[in-house]
């Protein structure tokens, strides 16, 4: 097939020197490129210049408060399932300032934040996690109050998805309908194809920019083979060992008093890495800070988590004291309430929660027992 | 004049800990003089007894905020003396580095905020910022440069937490300590101006014959490593310390005397250093030295603040040299199997020797304990200096004796919480 | 004077009874009365026998507890419509509170005795009243939880700083030369040295 | 602009190392700042000028461990409108509370060996047990960050911002990969209040809770936890005995292990 | 159109024209735009106001929403914030955002009698319905206040209670938990006042505000004298940060109670009611 030419999606292949072209495009057109790199034992987003900084023959074994890098023995840059923490961090980083505001003779004025910084390139986004974006984007994009930080991030923002070959332990994404094959919202999407000849990038774009990158990148045009190989190699990805039951997850909000609750309160620590980690929470708290003078002010936004105590208090105490409350509100929303509130789940599968759970504890198997216990009633 | 008078402090102000002192004079002369020191016994030796040796290190750095590295350091040499490990060169330089940070911090901290507002006449260094602001503003910066090392190296200025027996738990890239290059180069000038203001102050016509001792070792001014000698001739290993260093408990105080086996008094700190280690100081140092009016001897207590500037500027010359040459070792420590063993660790605190001893079972679980800190050491020398003092200045009025005894007393820098801790010791053996 | 059948009607009015069986009322009427209290006198006193209950047709009644060396404290009030007073139906059929009549109260009050006498003889009345008490005394006993709540939430208070006595300390005493002049002559001093 | 009056400000000293006052001292950019808005009335480590109370800030270092202590916190919180105790001695007793896990037999041996020196008691204790407290910042030492917040906070009159959540959420904030997950790095994170700024993890170690206890702490979870990484019951005991060993969390975690 | 739209999170300056104590720890602030201009509102919804370098609280809009000249807001000195807003004097400047929320459906109540139970600082939130209720009294059935408090000293707006009370076309009862001084009125919780009846229960709609409790007991009391469910209104509250819905911590069940609520119809909530910690 001839590379794309109108309405034909362009799909071209790459090899690792190809894909360090595009990365050089993109930057040229002033993004800011963030994708994986090894840093502290486990793959992060962060800065990357060139396919360099990448996590090449970098693997990982990931389990219920398990997660370790291992040697893949080959080229690929992509052979990580996910990387420990989402995209959120930089379209929705963890200290945004609001505002700041100066006292005056006669009040006080208040300067809005300073102009988005540049654009960002999102490089290396899995399906789960262009699935998360979205969910976001729901969120922050209330019709009658947006977020602008997201929204002007999300919007500013170059997206290169790639697909996944394979899928982790802590992997669901399958049953939640969230993968293995990565969605839209993408403007290029990369499948990583490693062979004995080495690695190439099947390499679609989906929008416009996407389209123009990929041409500046010179390709070779893929063929159907390349597709086919491509498509199959994505279907790998959805043999997944943990499965949501999201009959009964949508529910949650029915069982209130499941004795499950006080079970998982047993290990629960409250310590809020579930939700740190997850890509779709998007829960925040405000700061307010002044100098000693008080004649400046700042009001910062900070993640905040559901797990904590303040998180539910009202003048007097908090609401949630329990921990059995605390992981409740938090799996009931993520996987029931954020039905009725976004029309759909707010759980992508992307099986964070379960891993950097520091004792493992894992959602689909919460989801699990009371599905057990409430199957064959009625 | 009255017949007797008896001058309490009740708190001194302006050291490290809560001491106090207490003079009684009869027909014009001290008839009992007291440094006490009534900081509370911690008993760190006590519960250091059945911990694991990779957490002395940290449980001892909290006898002491001020100089924390002086336990840090002490502590993990005495283990990889135990455990007979010996640190690469890259890691004893970062060592060397973050002790630079702990003495600049310290002496900073001292020369401007704690001992020059004695010489100026004023109570501390928030009046001395009221008399010259930039001067305050620029004690405050060097301190911090000393900070920033200890930061950037170590995580925190107090109580650091990147340092273990064997090394370090995580090194510094080279952008991080790049960084501080400028503020050093800053705080060497700022040093050299500091030796010379402070060698202009007016100084008390009083000098002892000090038995000083200190580390010293043959290519540097020994600051974490080296052999104890003194001026009376001893040249001994580190680990022979206390075959020449007993302590005694004296009534009117929660901290042992450290003295030598003949029941003499002996000096640690800035003072002995200078005088036993001169050859060793730079030239910068010395060109200060001098510059300040310091000759290659000093005997002058009350002079120590400006010894304290000379060996600032030592050390922020050398730090900025470790900055300047520093390439991330290979590996972050040095590990060794456990074994059981006995080893010993002594450095020089910003205030003079501290010193370290266990012993560990082959678990590398504590047996014992025994630290011997610098102003444990100095506490009789401080009495015998305020021996002087106040006879020196009897016809003078109680509260001008008060203050020029407490000068007296700050000479030493005294850190009174790291002087109270060994008590269990004592008890020990009692 | 209000007659028996006037009693009836007014009995069959007020919310408590209302509905009630003709015949069942009719012995009701039998130990009935009519009532007036001016405002400050008490329909009951604590600790006294509990010999009527009453139907306020109009006005309140403040239910108090005396307390020595201050005012009485009101517990509830009973307005038009409610019914004062239940101990009649409890052993050992003693007031347990004190009932005044705040401004000028008109009720029809029963005669305890007399219906307990009825109520033994004729289980289907006793049945109807209790089956009319056992509620009113459920809703004042969940009205007196609610009110022990502190529901509205405590008022905030200032808290008050205590004014403590301090040694005076040591003063510091300036010596004859001032700090800058010092300063001053040290940095003299160090440029002519070096 | 018209002048704010300035509080008097105390710092009071009980048994600890100093460094929780020394930071107050270690505020180099802001100490300046900050006398320009609140008054130094005692502050025996930086100043020999001693002002009258009452104070309007008393910050408090250092646990009460002699029978003087006692009596001298209950002087101190007479005098002071608000009192604010600083760093682990302060808030849980310190290091220094070791002791507190001694038999009373052993213990009495080493006092008495010279009792007419010594007077001591038999524990070390939190301020908190012996006068009210307006407010506890914790930490071994404290954050410099925190201290200035909480003075910041209370001449602004606003709520400091320090929270009581676990430390974790700091360490995911501030980019960190958790020790314990991706390395088996034993780790008390989960268990212990948030404030220091990742300081360990960002060196590679693990947390040894010099911030006490978070709000919530579930800290037999985290024990059991610690097992599976095969930490030995004693491992486990020394963990949570070490700078604020008798904040009653970590005792009492303690006491089940060993 | 593609500009990034106004940051709900920014506040906007109005000026403080006049402050009324209330009670000791309550007091009424009267704000204007310093922008100039009017401020509408529903009766019910509420504001974030911001105090320079202390922070913000949500606070319910307690004026009358026929006059657009002026917003008020009543506030109970309770926490860091609302002590900050208390110390405020005429003349000071605050942050302003909103109006957020759902409202009072007073509209709805057209033809009914209507029925509003307030307890303690709940009686502001409902001020705006009332006078809503009076500006259009015709079109209303019976209308009644029923409003608890502590004790006689914390019977708020109690003038405007006394005024209401004196009109013929009002019932106005006011019960107190506790009596003290010369307090000659009710003893008793409210929902004793709900139990009197006084309205027609097939026909009325009730508007219910006060800390949750009051309210759950409030609503249960108008079911019992035979309110129908979906005719009870309350209003709820809990932790907001932004007041818009972006920052989660007000989530009720399914609702954010920053713009689902605070006004919920009895029904949609009832059972929420009944869950613990939720």
């Amino acid at each position: 097939m001839p590379a794309a030419e109108g309405t034909a999606p362009l799909a071209v292949i790459l090899d690792q020197a190809g894909l360090d072209g595009l990365l050089t495009a993109i930057r040229a057109k002033g993004w800011r490129t963030i994708g994986p790199r090894v840093a502290d034992d486990a793959v992060i987003y962060d800065e990357i210049e060139t396919v360099a900084d990448l996590p090449m023959g970098v693997g990982d074994e990931q389990k219920g408060g398990y997660y370790r890098l291992k040697a893949r023995g080959d080229q690929a840059l992509f052979g990580y399932t996910s990387g420990a923490q989402g995209w959120k961090r930089v379209l929705y980083p963890p200290r945004q300032k609001l505002f700041s505001a100066k006292r005056t003779a006669s009040g006080f004025t208040i300067d809005p934040m300073a102009q988005p910084d540049a654009p960002l390139a999102l490089i290396g986004v899995r399906a789960c996690e262009m699935a998360a974006i979205n969910v976001q984007a729901k969120v922050f994009g209330d019709k009658d109050f947006a977020d602008p930080g997201y929204q002007g991030r999300l919007k500013g923002a170059l997206i290169v998805a790639v697909e996944c070959t394979r899928a982790g332990d802590t992997c669901f994404c399958d049953s939640m309908g969230t993968g293995p094959e990565v969605g839209t919202g993408y403007d290029i999407k990369l499948v990583e194809m490693v062979g004995k000849a080495g690695v190439t990038y099947v390499a679609t774009a989906a929008t416009d920019k996407g389209a123009k990158l990929l041409k500046a990148a010179k390709g070779k045009p893929a063929a159907e083979a390349d597709l086919a190989a491509a498509a199959k190699a994505v279907k790998a990805a959805a043999k997944q060992s943990r499965k949501m039951e999201t009959a009964t997850s949508a529910k949650l909000k029915d069982v209130p008093e499941h004795a499950r609750w006080d079970q998982v309160a047993a290990r629960c620590m409250t310590c809020g890495n579930c939700t740190m980690v997850c890509p779709t929470c998007f829960c925040t708290t405000v700061e307010d800070v002044t100098d000693l003078k008080g004649d400046h002010a700042e009001r910062w936004r900070k993640w905040d988590s559901c797990f904590t105590v303040d998180f539910s208090y009202i003048h007097g105490g908090a609401i949630r004291t329990e921990v059995r409350s605390r992981y409740r509100q938090w799996i009931t929303h993520k996987l029931s309430t954020w039905h009725d509130q976004f029309g759909q789940a707010g759980c992508v599968g992307c099986g964070r929660c379960i891993t950097w759970c520091p004792v493992g504890i894992d959602i689909t198997e919460e989801v699990a027992a009371i599905h057990d216990s409430t199957k064959g009633r009625k | 004049m009255a017949e007797t008078r008896t001058i309490k402090v009740e708190a001194l102000a302006r050291v490290e800990g809560e001491g106090s002192l207490h003079v009684k004079i009869r027909d014009g002369r001290v008839k009992e003089l007291h440094f006490g020191i009534f900081e509370p016994p911690r008993f760190f030796e006590a519960f250091l007894k059945g911990r694991d040796f990779r957490e002395v290190p940290d449980i001892t750095a909290r006898i002491c905020g001020i100089c924390p590295i002086a336990y840090l350091m002490g502590a993990s040499q005495a283990m990889e003396d135990a455990l007979g490990i010996q640190v690469t060169k890259p890691i004893r330089d970062l060592r060397r580095l973050i002790y630079c940070g702990e003495w600049i911090e310290s002496h900073a901290l001292h020369v401007y905020m704690l001992h020059a507002p004695d010489f100026l006449g004023l109570s501390d260094a928030l009046e001395l910022a009221a008399v010259n602001r930039p001067l305050v503003e620029n004690a405050l910066r060097l301190k911090k440069v000393g900070n920033e090392i200890l930061e950037v190296i170590g995580g925190r200025a107090i109580h650091p937490v990147g340092l273990k027996v064997g090394g370090f738990f995580k090194l510094p890239d080279k952008k991080a300590l790049k960084g501080l290059e400028e503020d050093l180069k800053w705080a060497l000038e700022t040093s050299i101006a500091t030796a010379k203001l402070v060698g202009g102050f007016d100084f008390p016509d009083i000098t002892q014959d000090y038995n000083f001792m200190a580390l010293r070792h043959p290519d540097e001014y020994a600051i974490h490593e080296g052999r104890l000698v003194t001026s009376a001739g001893l040249d001994i290993p580190v680990s022979k310390f206390l075959d020449h260093i007993d302590e005694e408990h004296v009534p009117w105080s929660n901290a042992l005397h450290g003295v030598a086996k003949d029941g003499s008094a002996h000096h640690v700190g800035p003072l002995a250093r200078y005088n036993l280690n001169y050859d060793k100081l730079s030239a910068t140092a010395k060109a200060s030295a001098k510059a300040a009016g310091l000759g290659k001897v000093v005997k002058n207590p009350f002079q120590s603040i400006v010894v304290r500037a000379v060996e600032l500027v030592q050390v922020c010359e050398d730090a900025l040299k470790l900055v300047q040459d520093y390439v991330v070792p290979e590996r972050a420590y040095v590990e060794a199997p456990v074994r059981a063993g006995e080893g010993h660790g002594c450095t020089e605190a910003p205030r003079g020797i501290c010193y370290h001893r266990y012993r560990i079972d082959k678990e590398g679980t504590v047996l014992d304990a025994r630290i011997v800190p610098p102003t444990a050491q100095n506490q009789k020398v401080i009495e015998l200096d305020l021996m002087k003092v106040v006879e020196a200045n009897l016809q003078k009025d109680d509260d001008t004796i008060k203050w020029k005894a407490e000068q007296a007393i700050r000479n030493y820098d005294p850190c009174i919480s790291c002087a109270t801790h060994f008590l269990k010791l004592e008890m020990d053996r009692g | 004077m209000v007659k028996p059948d006037d009693l009836g009607k007014i009995i069959d009015e007020h919310p408590f009874f209302q509905g009630i069986d003709d015949t069942l009322r009719a012995l009701l009427v039998g130990c009935a009365a009519n009532e007036r209290y001016e405002a400050g006198q008490f329909l009951f006193r604590e600790g006294q026998e509990a010999a009527k209950f009453y139907l306020v047709r109009a006005g309140t009644v403040a239910v108090e507890i005396d307390v020595p060396g201050k005012q009485p404290i009101v517990i509830e009030t009973i307005g038009e419509g409610e019914v004062a007073g239940w101990s009649w139906i409890v052993e050992p059929y003693r007031s347990t509170f004190d009932a005044r009549a705040i401004g000028l109260v008109r009720a029809i009050s029963f005669d305890g005795k007399c219906l307990r006498k009825k109520m033994a003889a004729d289980p289907a009345l006793g049945y109807e009243v209790l089956r009319r008490f056992v509620p009113m005394m459920a809703h004042r006993l969940s009205s007196a939880r609610l009110q022990m709540l502190d529901l509205y939430g405590p008022s905030a208070k200032p808290e008050k700083v205590k004014k403590a006595k301090v040694k005076a300390a040591g003063k510091t005493k300036g010596t004859n030369r001032s700090p800058a002049a010092r300063l001053a002559k040290a940095a003299k001093k160090s440029k002519k040295d070096s | 602009m018209a002048e704010r009056k300035r509080p008097k400000l105390a710092v009071w000293k009980f048994s600890s190392c100093d460094g929780c006052q020394l930071s107050l001292l270690d505020c180099e950019d802001e100490l300046l700042a900050l006398t320009e808005e609140v008054r130094i009335s005692y502050f025996l480590e930086a100043t020999r000028k001693i002002e009258k109370g009452p104070y309007d800030v008393s910050l408090v270092e250092g646990s009460i461990t002699t029978p003087h202590d006692v009596k001298a916190i209950r002087e101190v919180r007479r005098q002071s409108k608000a009192l604010i105790t600083i760093g682990a001695c302060a808030t849980a007793g310190g290091i220094q509370a070791l002791r507190n896990f001694k038999s009373v037999k052993e213990f009495i041996r080493c006092v008495y060996a010279h009792p007419e020196y010594i007077d001591t008691l038999t524990t070390s204790t939190a301020i908190s047990d012996h006068v009210s407290v307006d407010f506890e910042l914790r930490g071994c030492p404290i954050s410099k960050h925190q201290l200035l917040e909480v003075l910041n906070a209370y001449l602004n009159g606003r709520k400091p911002n320090v929270p009581r959540h676990s430390e974790c959420i700091e360490c995911k904030a501030n980019g960190i990969v958790c020790r314990m997950v991706a390395a088996g790095t034993p780790c008390l994170g989960p268990v212990t209040q948030a404030g220091c700024g990742s300081l360990c993890t960002g060196k590679d170690r693990g947390c040894f809770g010099c911030f006490g206890p978070m709000e919530t702490p579930n800290t037999a979870a985290l024990a059991a936890h610690l097992k599976e990484l095969g930490c030995s019951g004693r491992d486990v005991q020394r963990l949570f005995r070490s700078y604020n060993a008798n904040a009653e969390a970590f005792r009492k975690e303690s006491e089940t292990h060993g | 159109m593609t500009a990034v739209p106004r940051d709900p999170m920014l506040p906007v300056l109005f000026r403080i024209e006049k402050v009324r104590r209330d009670l000791s720890d309550t007091f009424t602030m009267e704000l204007v735009p310093e922008a100039g201009g009017e401020f509408s509102f529903k009766p019910g919804q509420f504001n974030m106001l911001y105090v320079f370098g202390v922070g913000e609280i949500p606070i319910s809009i307690s004026g009358d929403p026929g006059d657009r000249s002026v917003l008020v807001h009543t506030t109970r000195a309770v926490g860091a914030v609302s002590s900050a807003l208390d110390s405020l004097k005429a003349g000071d400047q605050i942050g302003v955002r909103g109006p957020y929320g759902t409202a009072w459906p007073i509209e709805s109540a057209y033809g009914q009698d209507v029925v509003f139970v307030a307890g303690g600082v709940g009686l502001a939130p409902l001020r705006p319905a009332i006078y809503h209720a009076m500006n259009n009294r015709e079109r209303y059935g019976k209308v009644m206040v029923l409003y608890g408090a502590r004790t006689p000293e914390d019977i708020l707006f109690k003038k405007e209670l006394e005024r209401w009370r004196g009109r013929f076309d009002m019932d106005v009862l006011v019960t107190v938990d506790r009596a003290t001084g010369k307090w000659s009125g009710n003893v008793g919780v409210v929902t004793n006042l709900v139990a009197r009846g006084g309205f027609d229960p097939l026909h009325t709609t009730a508007f219910v505000c006060g800390p949750e409790v009051m309210m759950r007991y409030g609503a249960s009391a108008l079911e019992k004298k035979g309110v129908a469910r979906d005719t009870i209104w309350i209003s709820m509250e809990r932790n907001m940060k932004c007041g818009v819905g972006l920052c989660g911590h007000c989530q009720w069940g399914s609702h954010f109670v920053c713009k689902d609520g605070p006004v919920f119809r009895y029904d949609s909530v009832a059972d929420l009611f009944q869950v613990r910690e939720l």
